[in-house]
């Protein structure tokens, strides 16, 4: 079948605006991915076209782009999602992702994102001693269950820049960044919970979610991010965790 | 600080946590109480008054023979207390979205803030001294 | 150009490389460079495991582990560095989770684990429980945990650096060259030390599990610079690979009892492998699928055959064993969770509904940058070690995988190495001192991207990449003929040539500019495709994963030994060989 | 003022689902109320403070322009009530996340099956009083002169 693209460029060393590009491609399967027709139209008609990718089975979380309107990752998803049935042709608009800076193209800025990824202090915290037997530490399957669902997490970034509380102030932590606090504080082994709580309780944390679900419904990994955030209001609220 | 209230395998461990009180919380919390309240006080003051009753029907004399009893007058006081803090908090919450300049948000927040103040003060003074002997 | 003063440089933010930085920067002052984010690092795409001898769930022994590994490498691994594998890999898998991996747990609060192809009870012979997992995203973890580590230490990172070159003089190291993606200026890292751990190169190839990012940069730097490369003929093929597009599909599914099937509906690996079948060792199975696809037994005659693991099928063959065990589709999905949705999302396919097509796919190098136990790397047959040169992961070879690696032993050689490594680095950073840089550092790498940015030739990489992905995988694949072997040299160096000539990109920008380093990235896919190609001509027998119709048997007598393939100053390569370090097991024939 | 265009821009153009438009339907809705509420609170405590002027505001707003805000008002609270309750439910119980799409089909459900015969209650209301009025000679469109009020002054 026939695709045609539409494709938001910019370009910081030639352009001042952005502007659409449009590229026309043959032969394409409904089993191609966005990202394999990004490429041909990278490889085949134009070597300037520029995104980040790696894996291309979503699981690095490179690629996270707007694709017909909504975040997700190119790679995960395929022509025959955005095709009619029976239909010929396929039409796709890309767009890079929301609320951080466009560098080049399909290409923003990432560091604001890893920041607030830091800002919740994403590493294991226990200063006890290890088990004197030089074995692990004990966990019950039960514990390690609670926060299953937020270790899935691969930083793509479609959660967080599809939030429109994000976009109007990028200081809100925003998703990603209380999914992987989320990781912590639910497990039983960490004990770094208050101080990541304090963060989360400020002006810039999980109050700004106004639950609008966007993060979830655009979570290539399928995490339950808006029930994440819910649990981290809770444990403030309650004092439990 | 916190402590581990359980930790018997097989179990899912609770533990509690001491927080700092920020005041983020308790709006947020008041938000929501608010709101739950105000679907009998909001909702109810819309259907008696502009659906039982029409406004094509009022009359001074139909307000003055409302708060003649004490019931609608702590009714409409409890309204006028819920909903003004909570409007105004929805609209400083909307604007601070947009407003990212640390000073111009605290001007607006000691705005805001007083205009509720004056606006509960007012209105309630109204209300508990409205004297329904007054109007003819 | 920029210059920065560490005492290490860890090229590559992969499993390998975040160990090594985290040991590493404990007594040194150590800086991250890598070419993606690091949690981008295809180590996060592991599935299985990672496997130590806890003995959580059933009696094991290291010993045994190691007997495993040997027997799986076809006996070219140097058995010192598999006795080190798998005795440290007990105490590192417990490392990683005092660092907070979540791995799954069992009833009694201890690590979970599983069975996996070749990993057995030596006294039985039957598989044992050895593989460590957090769900099928045991490299996601990994990974995780471990950048996690760095932050909280405080590690350098330079990310979306892409290291060009390596600074040597003589027989010693002096850092590194970096092309700052962001606005394309190069950048020299000064150091005493530096430690490849760049990842594999399955870009070589069409249908891969790799990422397009696994262009082997760091052993392709390494051969420019005089390294010997180690054992490169041999490069795994994992059998199940998702039919054209190369994802990866674990061997787990065929650990919870999925069968693989012909275009007859034959359970063809009765005949390959009568004992354990469809679990036998990944050598094994590739072959027996190609087999099937050669004499016309694919799906509808094409090059492809099921993978089943619908409830059905899986439940008769458990029933034909004898086996009380019956599986259903909540078990299924609850066990493959990944995998369930690769499936439905590149294939469209129900795995507890359809059988899946796959096809083996080019997976995991076994060979790479020669080190010792320490990860420091040794030149020639005379293992001299390249002072302040270090390598670890995927792009090393200690050697502990041999001619085949075994599932799990991996992410195993990625911790274990990384910290022997990053434990030496610190050590030696504290004795040396930071060498002089020459002037004129850097220039030859400047004129050769300006060379690719300035190119007119015409040529697209992209139309280069595609012939070499081609020939590798119709005369390197799976079987290989002098012949076939040949006419991929020969292609090969054409390809070369033509990409020293007539390469033409469209990009000429400095910023981000990503047409470039593809275009670079290309150059380091021909030489490790064409090193491959030679060692593999002359090796003239079958071992492991490198398997010849002209030479079907392993022959001890004149190849037990690993290859070294050098650059010469003709543009040419060399060819030499140096022993293997045997041990308690001896080569014998291997049977599954 | 860049994240203010961009923000409403956005929320048009992204394709969210249910949770999007219900959120942006909760936030004007809100605003809309507060606008009515603040004005109706400072007029209302005329009738304390100032009669003759709280006599001639609601003369005023039995204009039926103002009676089709009210219609609004009507819509605004109902909605922004049944979703505000809607948003804490979701808040305080986590695990009914599932219900995303469901909870917010139900609230616009609720909402029209309440309003709608609200509304045409109220409407028929103001067709009454613009008839009564056009037989007494009038027209409910005429804006009622402050004067007319003079005998509430103290
Ligand atoms: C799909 C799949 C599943 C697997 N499953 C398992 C399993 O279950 N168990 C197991 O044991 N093994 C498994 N493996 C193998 C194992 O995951 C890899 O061999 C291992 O992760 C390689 O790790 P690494 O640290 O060497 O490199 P990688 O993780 O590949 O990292 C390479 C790093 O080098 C950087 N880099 C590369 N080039 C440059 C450059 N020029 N400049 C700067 N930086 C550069 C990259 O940015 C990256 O950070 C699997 C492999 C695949 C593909
Ligand atoms: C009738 C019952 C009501 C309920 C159940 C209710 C509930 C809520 C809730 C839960 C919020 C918080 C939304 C968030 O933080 O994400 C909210 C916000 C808001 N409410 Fe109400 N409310 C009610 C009545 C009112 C009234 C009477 C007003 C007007 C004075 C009002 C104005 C607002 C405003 C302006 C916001 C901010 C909206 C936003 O942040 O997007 N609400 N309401
Ligand atoms: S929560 Fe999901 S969408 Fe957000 S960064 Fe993680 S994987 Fe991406
Ligand atoms: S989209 Fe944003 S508002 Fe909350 S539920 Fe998700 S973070
Ligand atoms: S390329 Fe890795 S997630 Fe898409």
């Amino acid at each position: 079948m026939q695709a045609k693209l539409r494709i938001r460029r910019f370009n910081p060393e030639t352009d001042k605006k952005p502007w659409w590009g449009e590229y026309t491609l043959e032969d394409v399967l409904r089993t191609d991915s966005v990202l394999d027709l990004l490429h041909r139209v990278k490889w085949e008609q134009d070597g300037t076209l520029t995104l980040r990718r790696s894996c291309a089975h979503g699981v690095c979380g490179s690629d996270a782009m707007r694709i017909n309107g909504a975040n997700s990752l190119a790679c995960k998803t395929l022509v025959s999602t955005l095709a009619g049935k029976n239909s010929e042709m396929v039409k796709i608009q890309v767009e890079p992702i929301l609320g951080l800076k466009v560098e080049k193209d399909l290409l923003v800025d990432m560091e604001p994102f890893f920041d607030h990824y830091r800002s919740v202090m994403p590493y294991f915290i226990n200063e006890t001693a290890v088990p004197a037997d030089g074995r692990e530490r004990l966990q019950s399957p039960e514990d390690r269950a609670r926060f299953d669902d937020t270790t899935k997490c691969i930083l793509c970034a479609a959660c967080t820049s599809s939030c429109p509380s994000f976009w109007a102030d990028g200081r809100y932590v925003g998703p990603a960044a209380i999914v992987q606090a989320h990781r912590f504080i639910f497990d039983s082994r960490d004990e770094g919970y208050d101080e990541r709580l304090e963060v989360l309780a400020d002006t810039f944390g999980v109050w700004r979610c106004r639950t609008i679900f966007n993060c979830t419904n655009a979570c290539p990994r399928e995490i339950k991010v808006t029930e994440a955030i819910a649990d981290v209001k809770m444990a403030i609220t309650s004092g439990k965790i | 600080m916190a402590s581990i209230t359980s930790n018997t395998p097989g179990k899912v461990t609770v533990r509690r946590v001491k927080l700092e009180r920020s005041y983020e919380r308790y709006l947020w919390l008041f938000m929501r109480l608010s709101g739950v309240a105000m679907l009998i006080l909001a909702v109810g003051h819309m259907v008696i008054q502009h659906v039982l009753n029409s406004s094509t029907n009022l009359t001074l004399q139909f307000v003055a023979a409302q708060w003649n009893n004490w019931g609608w007058k702590a009714f409409d006081i409890a309204l006028l207390w819920m909903a003004i803090p909570h409007g105004i908090r929805g609209l400083f919450n909307i604007l601070s979205d947009y407003v990212h300049n640390g000073g111009a948000r605290r001007v607006l927040a000691i705005v805001l803030g007083l205009f509720v103040v004056a606006t509960v003060i007012w209105a309630t003074i109204a209300i508990v001294l409205f004297d329904p002997a007054a109007i003819p | 150009m920029k210059t920065h003063v560490f005492d290490a440089v860890i090229v590559g933010a992969g499993g390998a490389g975040l160990m090594a930085a985290l040991y590493a920067s404990r007594g040194a002052n150590v800086a991250v460079v890598s070419k993606l984010y690091p949690t981008r690092s295809h180590t996060g795409t592991a599935q299985g495991g990672i496997g130590a001898a806890l003995g959580n769930l059933e009696e094991d022994h290291w010993e045994w582990h190691a007997y495993d590994t040997v027997k799986g490498s076809d006996y070219l691994a140097d058995q010192d560095a598999v006795d080190v594998l798998c005795q440290e890999a007990i105490e590192t898998v417990v490392e990683l989770e005092h660092m907070g991996l979540p791995f799954d747990r069992l009833p009694n609060g201890r690590i979970s684990q599983r069975r996996f192809g070749g990993h057995t009870n030596n006294n039985t012979g039957k598989p044992v429980m050895r593989a460590c997992h957090a769900a099928d995203r045991t490299g996601h973890m990994i990974l995780q945990t471990l950048y996690q580590q760095c932050i909280k230490n405080r590690v350098n990172f330079f990310d979306e650096f892409h290291v060009v070159d390596l600074i040597r003089s003589g027989d010693a190291v002096r850092g590194v060259i970096a092309y700052e993606i962001a606005t394309g200026e190069l950048h020299v890292f000064h150091s005493k030390a530096v430690l490849f751990a760049t990842g594999g190169w399955g870009r070589c190839w069409d249908v891969t599990s790799n990422a397009h990012s696994l262009t082997g940069d760091g052993t392709a730097i390494c051969l420019r610079n005089g390294v010997p490369l180690e054992d490169m003929e041999f490069f795994q093929f994992h059998p199940t690979g998702i039919y054209k597009l190369g994802i990866l599909i674990t061997e787990g599914v065929r650990g919870e009892g999925g069968i693989l099937l012909n275009g007859k509906g034959e359970r063809f690996m009765e005949r390959y492998a009568p004992t354990i079948k469809d679990l036998a060792s990944r050598d094994v199975v590739s072959r027996a699928i190609f087999l099937e696809i050669q004499a016309g037994r694919g799906i509808n005659g094409k090059n492809y055959v099921h993978l089943d693991v619908t409830p059905e099928t899986v439940n008769k063959y458990l029933a034909e064993a004898g086996e009380t065990r019956r599986v259903d589709r909540a078990y299924i999905e609850s066990k493959l969770p990944d995998i369930a949705d690769f499936a439905r999302t590149y294939l469209g396919v129900d795995p507890v509904a359809e059988p899946m097509p796959i096809q083996p796919t080019a997976h995991y190098a076994m060979g790479g940058i020669p080190t010792d136990l320490d990860g420091r790397v040794i030149l020639g047959a005379q293992k001299k070690v390249l002072e302040g040169a270090y390598a670890a992961g995927e792009c090393a070879c200690v050697s502990v995988h041999g001619a085949n690696r075994l599932g799990t032993n991996s992410l195993v050689d990625l911790v274990v190495f990384g910290r022997r490594a990053g434990r030496h680095i610190a050590e030696y950073c504290r004795g040396a001192d930071l060498g002089r840089l020459r002037t004129g550092t850097g220039d030859a790498i400047y004129g050769e991207l300006d060379r690719i940015r300035n190119g007119a030739g015409g040529v697209k990489p992209f139309t280069l990449r595609r012939r070499m992905q081609q020939t590798m995988t119709d005369n390197v694949g799976v079987f290989r003929t002098e012949a076939s072997m040949s006419q991929a040299v020969e292609d090969l160096r054409e390809l070369r040539h033509e990409y020293r000539t007539k390469v033409q990109i469209d990009d000429k920008g400095q910023q981000y500019n990503t047409d470039l380093l593809e275009a670079w990235e290309l150059g380091c896919l021909l030489e490790l495709a064409e090193v491959t190609a030679i060692s593999a001509c002359a090796r003239q027998e079958s071992r492991g994963g490198h398997a010849r119709e002209d030479f079907p048997e392993r022959d001890d007598q004149q190849w037990l030994k690993h290859s070294l393939i050098a650059g010469d100053a003709k543009g040419g390569y060399t060819l030499e060989y140096k022993p293997v370090v045997l041990g308690r097991y001896e080569p014998k024939k291997r049977v599954y | 003022m860049t994240s203010l265009i961009l923000t409403v821009r956005e929320s048009i153009r992204y394709r969210g689902r249910s949770g999007q438009y219900s959120w942006l339907a909760h936030r004007i809705s809100g605003l809309a109320i507060l606008f009515f509420l603040v004005i109706h609170v400072w007029d209302t405590a005329n009738a304390h403070f100032w009669p003759q002027a709280y006599a001639w505001s609601i003369a005023l707003f039995k204009n039926p322009l103002f009676g089709i805000g009210e219609i609004g008002v009507m819509a605004a609270v109902l909605y922004h009530a049944f979703n505000g309750i809607r948003i804490t439910l979701l808040d305080f119980k986590p695990e009914w996340w599932r219900h995303q799409r469901t909870s917010s089909l139900i609230t616009w459900g609720l909402f029209l099956i309440i309003f709608v015969p609200i509304a045409v209650l109220m409407f028929s209301h103001m067709i009454s009083h613009c008839s009564e009025m056009a037989a007494a000679g009038g027209s409910c469109l005429r804006i009622p002169a402050f004067s007319d009020f003079a005998q509430y002054a103290r």
